[in-house]
This record gives structure tokens, C-alpha cells and sequence, in this order.
């Protein structure tokens, strides 16, 4: 069963993949993006824990602050750059 | 079927940082571009995981996948997002890319196969690497005691290299100055959920640091993470506040404090006639020494990268921050 | 089949770095050079660390009952290459975010017209202040 | 015994939500539909994944950290989502389900406009 949850995964994230590639606008790109961050993160959950990668936990823990903390950025960012909104 | 299983995972990676590499070749909006570099390392650590490097995956994930993105987008909001497609390809820049690549590939006839247990970088260094940590150093970790010990030099070659990174994006950049102020449009769901992240953060931020010799982890990555967490302040709780709790006057002076720390370290057994970088000195017991060394050395390192990182992250956030 | 497989790896390292090459040569765009030399490391990080991969081996973390380990030093030279690699392009954005400033534009063949242009002075010179 | 069933149940619903929510995500025509079908089948197929393995490891200092990843995703997702929402509002894009006819000529002028407003 957990190689049927690999297999899975690693099919969400080619779909995730194709969203974050088509777009159409910059909003479904970040969203893809951080739902590939996500999905990578059971991955390794998942995957380490079948195939035994040493200290799995450890960089799943790391990955989804990571990808918290770099989502936030994306958008902090973009808010900041579009010139509709104020210049913070 | 382990096996196998390994095998999918790697091609079917492989397979997505081609694909993520071309999207980002041909995507003209720059912060899409980024976003898809911070994928692409994303699936580089994952693809390191498989490949049983523990530790380099956990520093991909952490400056890679992390700090990279995060910089970049910065720089982006200072030079602007979109590339111009006019001048984009090249017939030339083509035929010499095909030609190199062909000529590699050829090269590859010669390489041993992936994972052969008799490969010739297999045979040398890196058994006597295994035996001499288990037997002199006596950590788990042997990449750490690999890093801290044996090559010792060469990681303080990189330390200074780190410095010298921050140093220049300082003269190039400048601190700027940042007053805090009150930020109108951030939402009150954002300033709830990040307070506690960011203690934890810092908390495993810590634990990296010193469960290195253990596990995966250490300073380089412990530096990153423990920047990360001011970084997620800086962006959600505004910048001017972040200084309030990290100076920027400090931060040079702690990353030359950590560059000195393991220069130090490495003098002081100096003083009892010993090589530079020898542990052994530190302690009447050889292997508490090397104990000793590597703590050290590694608290020098996670100083340096911490306020390196968290430099160059002030310098590209404070221009332009007073017009 | 098991050829196949064994080189996989090396050949798609090769179509990664050539890709990043080709960034870094057509593309004229400043900071997409910098993403294709990242693109570029990238692919220089996965060759080394498949070279050290052992099959059926463990990650060198010294644990019992585990007698083939992976080729430690690979990852040592990667794991400060990573680091090193992320200091040097910062110093290189830096640079980018400073030739934004002076020319106002980060695409080289604008860069390159402004420079051949003679009227052209570089007006917004902060560095000096 | 029971607790291999049930860590297989777990999961296999776990693989199934996340395809949903990938199927979802590619399918689905606007940008706000899209966000719904990601972070509510995340919001639950991760939990089961992670608890599903949590089951097979049994009680120790893995599935302590374990726990804790359930609860930074479980905290993490939705705050995202609410922040994305928000910046998707605010950047002008169109919530409107009725131009379902004109959504893909719609959308991929989206994309130019917002090229031409970066500019």
C-alpha cells in the first residue's frame, strides 16, 4: 500500500507540475508552487519511511517550514513589486 | 521491490527537473522563473535523499530551496520582473551547447555504472575516511567529522569565502536604514500563525546546530535555518521591526566573531606544538579533543553563515527602502 | 537495460548543465544568467553526489548492524560547494541590483548600446555619497 | 494487526485525496476554484499520509516530530490559502463563476495584462 501512496504522489506532483507550468495567471502559479512544496514534503514522509532514508523526519520538518517561509516571501514580494499597490 | 522503488523515484525526479528547468528557460516572467528555481532545488534535495546524502540534502533544502529564492525575489523587486523576449535565442549559442553536450555524453561511455561498489572513487579516501572517524573521532556522523577534522583547511577556506561573500554585497550594497512602521495592508491571520513559527523555528534552528555529529545537520545548515527565522519576522512583521530585534550594526562583527572562533580554534593547538587544526591538543583525551574541536568549530561556522546570511538579506531589503 | 539505467543519470546531469549553458549564452537578460549558472551548479552537485552512491549502500552515518556506506566525501565538497555557491551569487545580484541603478535596465544588449553611445553618462551614481 | 489495516487505510485514502486534489487543481476553471480543491484535499490528505506512517513506526521519537509536522501543515495550509486569497483579491482577479464561456480567452489575456502591468 505505501508504494500505491508513492506512485500516487509522484503523479499529483507531475499534474502539480503541469498547473504551476500553464498558469494562466501569476496567483495559480504561486498556488501550484506551493502545493508541489507540500506534496514534497509527504514524499519524503512517505518515501523515507519505505525506503529507509536516514533522518527522514528531520528534513520533512525542515522542507515545510522552508516552504512556509518561501511561499510568504513570493507574495510579500510580489504585493511590494505590483505597481497598483503602494510601495511599502 | 525496494528497489524498484528507488529507481522510480529517481527517474521520475530526474524527469521533473528537466521539465522545470525548460519551463524556466522559457518563461519570460522573472518571478515565475524564481519560483520554479526554488522547485527545481526542491526536487535537487529530494533527488539527494535518494541518493543517500543526507546532509547535502538538508543544505539544498535549507539555502537552496530557502534562502536562494528568497534573495532573489528581493533582488527582483529592485531590478524588475519581466525579461525582454526580443533577443532571446541564439543559433550560435545553440550549435555550441549541442556540441559540448554531445561531445560529454560521449564521455559518459566511460564512466563506471551508478553505484558500483568498485568504482575507483570508491576504493580510495573514503574507507579510510570511515575506519580512521570510527576509531579517532568516534562520532556518528561521519560526513561532519569528514568536514571538521579531516578537511578542516578546506572548510575554513569556505567559512572565509562566506565572510568575504557578505563583505562584498555590504560595499556594494550598504546597510541602508530602516525606521519601523506600521504596515497597512498585512492581515491579522498572518501575524497570529508566523509568532509561533518562528520560535520554532529558531528552536529547531538549534537543534540542527548541535545535533550535527548525530544526525544530519551543522552549522552551515543551522546558520540558515536561525537566519530564516528573522527573515520570516522581516516579511511579515515589517522590516524596520526586524532590526529592532537583530541590529544590522551587530552582524558584521558577529561574522567575523565566527570566522575567528574557528581560526582560534585551530591556533590553539597550535600553542602545544601541534599542527593547525589539530583537536587532539584541546583535551589530555584525544577523542574528548576532537569532540571539543568539532563543537566549536562548528558553533564558529553556524555564527559566521547565520549573520552572513541575514546580512546580505538586510543589505537587498534596506535599498531604496527611504524614497 | 542495466547500461541503460547506469548512465541514466550522467545523461540527464549532461542535458541540465547544457541547458543552464544555454541560459547563461542566449539569454540576455542579466538575472536570467544567473539562474541558468544556478541551474548549471545544480547539475555539477547531482553528478558528484550520484558518484558517490553505493548501491544497496547506507548514508555515512555510523549506526550498527550497517556495513556498506555511501562515499562520504562527495557530500562534504558539495555541502560547502552549495553554501559557497549561494554567497557567490549573492555578490552577483548585488552587482545586477547596482547596474540596474546606473543604466536602468538589467538586459546586456541594452547595457552594451548605452555603453557604445557616447551622450550616455552614467547619471545615478549612489556610490559616491 | 488492526493497526496495519488501518495505517493501509489511511494510506491508501491519503493517496486517493491528494490525486483528487491534483485532478482538481489542473481541472477546475478559475483561480479561485483551484485554490478550494488544493488546500482543502491538502488540509486532509497530508494528516492521513502522516498519520498513516505515524501508525507503522510505532511510538517514538520519530512520530513526536511526526505530530509536529501534521500540526505545522494543518496551521501552515489554510494560513497560505487565506493570504493567497487575499492577494488574488486584491491584484484584480476576477472570482465571477458565469463567464465560465469566456474564462479561457479571458485567462490567457490575464496573463498578458499583468506582463504589460509589470512593465
Amino acid at each position: 500500500m505505501i508504494a500505491a501512496a508513492i506512485i500516487a504522489l509522484l503523479i499529483t506532483l507531475a499534474l502539480t507540475l503541469i498547473r504551476a507550468f500553464l498558469g494562466p495567471n501569476i496567483y495559480d502559479q504561486i498556488l501550484a508552487v506551493n502545493s508541489f512544496g507540500t506534496k514534497t514534503v509527504l514524499l519524503i514522509v512517505v518515501g523515507g519511511h519505505a525506503l529507509g532514508w536516514f533522518s527522514y523526519v528531520d528534513i520533512a520538518l525542515m522542507y515545510a517550514l522552508v516552504n512556509f517561509v518561501g511561499t510568504l516571501a513570493v507574495m510579500r514580494f510580489f504585493e511590494q513589486y505590483n505597481p497598483q499597490g503602494e510601495q511599502s | 521491490m525496494i528497489e524498484n522503488l528507488h529507481l522510480i523515484i529517481d527517474v521520475c525526479l530526474l524527469a521533473f527537473l528537466v521539465l522545470i528547468a525548460f519551463a524556466a528557460m522559457k518563461v519570460t516572467n522573472l518571478f515565475v522563473a524564481t519560483m520554479l528555481f526554488g522547485i527545481f532545488s526542491f526536487v535537487t534535495a529530494l533527488l539527494f535523499l535518494d541518493l543517500d546524502a543526507v546532509d547535502v540534502a538538508f543544505t539544498e533544502a535549507a539555502v537552496g530551496a530557502g534562502f536562494s529564492t528568497v534573495l532573489m525575489l528581493a533582488a527582483l523587486r529592485l531590478s524588475g520582473a519581466v525579461e525582454n523576449a526580443k533577443h532571446r535565442h541564439s543559433a550560435l549559442g545553440l550549435f555550441i551547447v549541442v556540441l559540448t553536450g554531445a561531445a560529454l555524453i560521449y564521455g559518459t561511455s566511460d564512466f563506471p555504472i551508478m553505484g558500483d561498489a568498485n568504482a575507483p572513487v570508491q576504493l580510495h579516501l573514503a574507507p579510510e575516511f570511515i575506519a580512521l572517524t570510527q576509531e579517532k573521532i568516534d562520532i556518528p556522523n561521519v560526513v561532519t567529522a569528514v568536514l571538521a577534522s579531516f578537511r578542516g583547511y578546506d572548510t575554513f577556506g569556505e567559512t572565509v569565502v562566506i565572510f568575504s561573500a557578505g563583505v562584498a554585497v555590504l560595499l556594494l550594497l550598504g546597510m541602508g536604514h530602516v525606521e519601523p512602521k506600521n504596515e497597512p495592508e498585512q492581515s491579522t491571520v498572518l501575524w497570529v500563525v508566523v509568532k509561533p513559527f518562528i520560535a520554532l523555528i529558531l528552536i529547531f534552528g538549534l537543534y540542527v546546530q548541535f545535533h550535527g555529529d548525530f544526525g544530519a545537520g551543522g552549522g552551515f545548515q543551522a546558520g540558515v535555518i536561525f537566519a530564516s527565522g528573522i527573515i520570516l519576522y522581516s516579511l511579515v512583521f515589517g522590516e524596520g521591526y526586524a532590526r529592532k530585534v537583530v541590529p544590522s550594526k551587530i552582524l558584521p562583527r558577529l561574522a567575523a566573531l565566527g570566522v575567528l572562533i574557528y581560526g582560534v580554534t585551530g591556533l590553539a593547538s597550535l600553542l602545544s606544538d601541534k599542527p593547525f587544526l589539530d583537536y587532539n591538543a584541546l583535551s589530555s583525551n584525544p577523542i574528548a579533543g576532537q569532540h571539543m574541536g568539532i563543537i566549536l568549530v562548528e558553533a564558529g561556522v553556524g555564527l559566521a553563515v547565520f549573520s552572513t546570511v541575514l546580512l546580505i538579506f538586510y543589505s537587498f531589503s534596506g535599498v531604496n527602502h527611504n524614497e | 537495460m542495466n547500461e541503460l539505467l547506469g548512465h541514466f543519470n550522467y545523461w540527464i546531469v549532461i542535458f541540465l548543465m547544457m541547458m543552464g549553458l544555454y541560459m547563461v549564452i542566449a539569454s540576455s537578460n542579466l538575472i536570467k544568467k544567473l539562474i541558468g549558472l544556478s541551474v548549471f551548479q545544480a547539475s555539477v552537485f547531482i553528478l558528484y553526489i550520484t558518484f558517490g552512491k553505493i548501491t544497496k549502500g547506507s548514508p555515512p552515518i555510523i549506526t550498527d548492524n550497517v556495513d556498506v556506506y555511501s562515499n562520504p566525501l562527495p557530500h562534504v565538497l558539495i555541502l560547502t560547494a552549495i553554501v559557497v555557491g549561494v554567497a557567490t551569487t549573492s555578490v552577483g545580484l548585488a552587482l545586477i541590483v547596482r547596474i540596474k541603478e546606473a543604466y536602468g535596465s538589467t538586459d546586456e544588449d541594452d547595457i552594451h548600446d548605452m555603453d557604445d553611445n557616447d551622450d550616455f553618462h552614467i547619471k545615478n551614481d549612489r556610490s559616491i555619497t | 494487526m488492526i493497526i496495519e489495516i488501518l495505517s493501509d487505510m489511511c494510506l491508501l485514502f491519503g493517496g486517493i485525496f491528494t490525486l483528487t486534489g491534483a485532478i482538481g487543481l489542473l481541472r477546475l476553471p478559475n483561480f479561485f476554484t483551484r485554490l478550494h480543491a488544493a488546500s482543502v484535499t491538502e488540509s486532509l490528505a497530508a494528516p492521513l499520509l502522516i498519520v498513516g506512517i505515524i501508525l507503522d513506526t510505532g511510538f517514538t521519537l520519530d512520530s513526536a516530530k511526526l505530530v509536529l509536522i501534521i500540526i505545522i501543515m494543518v496551521v501552515a495550509n489554510p494560513t497560505i490559502t487565506h493570504a493567497l486569497c487575499r492577494a488574488a483579491a486584491h491584484g484584480g482577479v476576477n472570482p465571477d463563476m458565469d463567464t465560465k464561456n469566456n474564462e479561457i480567452s479571458q485567462s490567457k489575456t490575464e496573463t498578458e495584462i499583468s506582463a504589460k502591468e509589470l512593465k
